[in-house]
């Protein structure tokens, strides 16, 4: 009933809670919100909210990539935060949405990975552990939103290098983070195009494709989702508004 | 406990985090965080922070896993992996195990599950910062949350730690208090009645201290159920608004 | 992508193969390999060799997993141990359970699945030799099988990928195109139609970059579903003998 | 039926068996009954019969504790124990189980874990396993009697330095056992404190606690279970019982 | 079969603890010892042991899994953590598996399973002293607690490993000469029908020495069946004080 | 029914296909049908299909094998090949399988182990992997079959001894395959003694024994299946079966 009142307010051009088709819901970030993580963002988007915590740890370099750290990416559906979500091996939609934000940064080389080498063996690897607090729509966004948030403000601690021990909130230096990515998830409802759907807004999702996009515009993740085509036609134009709406997302990180 | 340590943990009456022995660290209380939750609540000790949702009662699915004659209580106790200093794999490994059924029995005996046949009442402690007694911080969320969510109860359930550290008797132990200290004892109870629902301890400790100790954690109860009956009134005032 | 290497990727206009930089690999395709499936088919674009069969619609069971208003398509992306040159550890990982959920919504859209409510189509894709493009191959193997299999379906789906190498725009990226290129991105559709069912890409590209892509997507496309159309045909002569 | 029987008798402050309140069933010890391991005992207490047996592993030590050995506790519930035990994955129960042994032997600090140190790299790691053959109730503390009782017999092997390897069947000294935790479970059942209950009395336990007393009376572990609350009053005297009735059945290590 | 050793398992036709090639270790049987169980038992050849035992017939839970037209046998073989000298992680690993399902087909052809539709008998073998020759210890303390339990059965199952050491074919492998022996034949039979209800085999035979072997085990399992009687009258005794 | 019909024409000496009691479907076999694999064959016998690759790492020894390289065999039941194999952890009857070839290739002594050495700390892995690709009956033949075609096709690549990797490819030798294992099922179905079954027949099979026999008439391995006796007698003439037909076999290696 709820879901279907929302699908036929979306086809007149309104949504449940005021909003315009292409408007996001209010954000809030904040930042170093864990004391026990190196680096930490807690994104409000609307009733949705996330808590991304980045830890720095020891590890060897991937054969294929000697003299580079090493980013790994992680998002747990807690059950607490929907009453879908059950306990149990990770789902398919939290493996996709760690995926997708571990390319979002992966792919726009916004860490300078060459720096994170601490000596002929080990190198520094970068845990991004994306936490879901309250799922209320558009968790690819504001996941994406807050782990970008939390590696701009991580910092590197100091290694003991005699025991070869990581000596924790002795920091020696900021992440080298280069780049900015933003992850914009464009919607397709019918024959609209809708950002930030809420949780009840996403039952009437035909498509979404998720952009990532660059301070320099460059786009450098797509991930398209749902059980609806998308013309072929339309493509374009839904990046476009992505790399629109990007630069207003970015701003919340300067 | 009782790593092998040269850390002081007390100097002139004094705890590392400049406490007296029975002295809780700021407490936090928060109802009604997780707007998707049927309720919930966040609880801080200090930097010890957890989260709580309640779902239910709602029916239990597979239905081979429902008992015809009482409802049931699932709790889940989890720690996210930056919670600590070295990241923590996630899912569940033995020690959250073992928690989340303590955590169970701790919240059973003010719960009326006889009336709810067939159903489930699902609460999840999410700790997201840990410095020491995260299982009774996580008890303490818990509890509002299930008081948030209408789920019928006798009472609150109440939770704090208490221990020995450098000798000296110590309530609410910190990190470094619960990894370098003597003794370590998680409790809960029901103020109102004296029931104790949640008694762990591990360390060496004399019948006298284990008595001094009970009375430590009930006195901090009392004073911790003040601040949960706050929470909550906060809550229904706001809400009322 | 992106990984270090001095390999020169492109040299004179010319792949790593010979090929072009719109041209496909060798595509071969062939219906009903797998006699014990419902419907099955092996699609290879130059070394990359996936298998496909489809099962159903068939009850689905335990029944608690029914949907009472539609059918439901299960797809399973699997890559041999022996596919890749460091073998692969058997069962499914990270990236092959991201890859059969995509795979599933390349699909979806071509199926009644409303119309067989209770059921399920189940869908495997193997890919026994992996020399890059590995998922689109895979797509093309279970488009044909589900045909071969009698599910009704509005189109076929056709899938190829595309990339940028050596800062050339390239069609059906084989494994040193995906390994050390600039970009790779993977694409179903209906072609009959203009609906994009799978799109996927990582790396650096502009939006005009983009755009030429998804053209150069679209006529390999066009090229493909004509073999697709003509291994049915040879299927149905065959059957037909 | 029984079961309601058993409760009744218990309320008139007496059981099926016609024990005491505070009577324990008769208990059979035996030690180095598996020849494999390096310390073992078969412990029957009534019905209940578990095996504990201690093999003695090369490892090395935790980050944290350098310079000492390292203590390992499982305990397996068998599903050829009792009709309600299933093949699968621990249970929670046998987990608490393995963990409140675990705490009773590492809490008491019974085994110097300075003294099993092999090499700069290398220390000894004491797998203690716990396998209930025969489920006739108080699991806890006939596994941790088994427990001690196991190690106080267990021996450790030479070790080959030059291969690094364990040299089985010829040992070069005993495990150093220097303390005896005992660990005595104190049941409420309605107003009634019973002792030792057999699987059908258990259907009536309102709550327990398990403790963990050492031969100077120290108290080195608390586990309380069972879905009802004790009142605060009553913990002390709950305490002096496990106390007095841990230095009976101390006497069976003797 | 075959690592590499100097080791000498025959020496002037003695084995390694003293027995002549055609003779069994001391074999121990005792049944019911596990009072829980519907049926049970304990059984050792020398310093192997093995208990086992059986609960059933009961219903099968969830019900999907039961089979409307027979009962079924489960059955689950298991080495203890400290039945071997390098620990033994717990849990059913590979060889494991595979031994509880040739378990399950040794005792299957005895048992009426045919008239108890959904249910299931469910057979546990645990082995907590392993110096080779489990798999068959196992089986025959099964075989024991099947028939204590009440199961109707047409006949006793008998089982034992017979193989090739030092060149001379021997009955009842121990440890050694499993590890370093040329062959290894675990055997199980009705003794009373000729029928063979296990058979597996590793190592390097001619037709004309498993055709010995055979005979070996033929002979060893009528003198087994004796100990397996004897340990049943000696209960049926007992009870019946 | 069908499977019905399939046993009374069994029980008259015929069968569904027209062959003879003891009489192989058509094989057809090719090798190194796997580029990326070190050595692979695929194995047509009816309308199962089966392909084995070979892998060749690097990895250490066991413990009680020095100086010996290290064979694993694994089966993959795909649920592609057969409407009753299902997704999730290895099937009992996938890891018999399995375990059932490895048995025929390590106890016929058919590589020669001792020349898989690359230098103190590393030896050649060999991981033979079964895949499953049409299940349409007899897949222990069929797979082991295809398991001796692959090692016989084998080669061992080229290993960087300065970065200690292997260079694939750039094959050196010939993995040393010494004897030619062939393993035939003898069934038993009522009287008849019955080679190859089809899936539909394997549903009224009594009982089978899988025989490997070595090139010079050695027996390797056995394994009994199915839930009935197999009177003692009749076995001495179904290894004379199995060695008649695994020469017939072997001829298809050459």
């Amino acid at each position: 009933m709820q879901e279907k009142y929302a699908l036929e307010l979306i086809n007149k051009g309104m949504r449940v809670d005021g909003r315009k088709l292409l408007e996001f819901r209010e954000i809030e970030l904040k930042t170093n919100v864990i004391n026990k993580a190196e680096g930490s963002a807690y994104v409000k988007m609307g009733e949705t909210q996330v808590i991304v915590g980045v830890k720095m740890n020891m590890g060897t370099p991937y054969a294929d990539s000697m003299g580079e750290g090493v980013l790994m990416c992680g998002a747990e559906f807690t059950p607490m935060s929907s009453p879908d979500f059950e306990s149990g091996p990770p789902s398919p939609e939290s493996i996709e949405l760690a995926r997708v934000v571990d390319r979002g940064i992966r792919e726009s080389h916004c860490i300078d990975v060459g720096k994170l080498v601490i000596d002929e063996k080990n190198v520094w690897v970068v845990n991004v552990d994306i936490h879901i607090i309250n799922h209320d729509g558009n968790l690819m966004d504001a996941s994406a939103l807050g782990a970008i948030a939390a590696l701009k403000t991580t910092k590197i601690p100091r290694v003991d290098l005699e025991k070869m021990e990581i000596v924790r909130n002795d920091y020696v230096a900021d992440l080298p983070v280069v780049h900015t990515p933003i992850n914009v998830s464009v919607c397709k409802v019918g024959s609209n195009v809708v950002l930030d759907p809420t949780k009840l807004e996403e039952g009437s999702i035909d498509s979404r494709i998720s952009i990532s996009v660059r301070e320099d515009d460059k786009i450098c993740a797509l991930q398209k989702q749902g059980s609806k085509g998308i013309m072929i036609g339309e493509i374009p134009g839904m990046m476009e508004l992505a790399m629109e709406k990007s630069r207003e997302l970015r701003k919340l990180l300067e | 406990m009782g790593h092998k340590s040269d850390i002081k943990l007390i100097v002139d009456g004094k705890r590392t985090d400049g406490r007296t022995v029975d002295q809780c660290r700021e407490v936090t209380m928060e109802v009604n965080v997780i707007p998707a939750a049927d309720g919930s609540a966040k609880v801080g000790f200090g930097s010890t922070v957890a989260l709580a949702s309640v779902y239910g009662p709602r029916e239990l699915f597979p239905r081979f896993m429902q008992e015809s004659d009482t409802g049931i209580l699932r709790t889940r106790y989890n720690m996210a992996p930056f919670s600590v200093d070295d990241r923590k794999k996630p899912g569940q490994d033995r020690r959250s195990q073992e928690i989340s059924k303590v955590m169970k029995h701790a919240l059973e005996p003010v719960l009326f599950l006889q009336e709810f046949p067939k159903v489930t009442v699902d609460a999840f402690a999410e700790v997201i910062q840990a410095d020491g007694s995260t299982r009774v911080t996580g008890i303490n969320a818990v509890s509002l949350a299930l008081v948030a969510a209408g789920i019928p109860m006798s009472h609150m359930v109440t939770a704090v730690s208490v221990g020995k550290a450098d000798g000296e008797l110590v309530t609410d132990l910190n990190g470094k208090e619960d990894n370098f200290g003597e003794a370590d004892m998680g409790f809960a109870m029901v103020h109102d009645t004296g029931e104790v629902t949640l008694l762990q301890m591990d360390g060496e400790l004399t019948l006298d201290e284990i008595k001094k100790l009970l009375d430590m954690a009930q006195t901090a109860c009392g004073q911790i159920l003040e601040k949960q009956k706050k929470a909550l009134r906060d809550f229904y005032v706001k809400r009322g608004e």
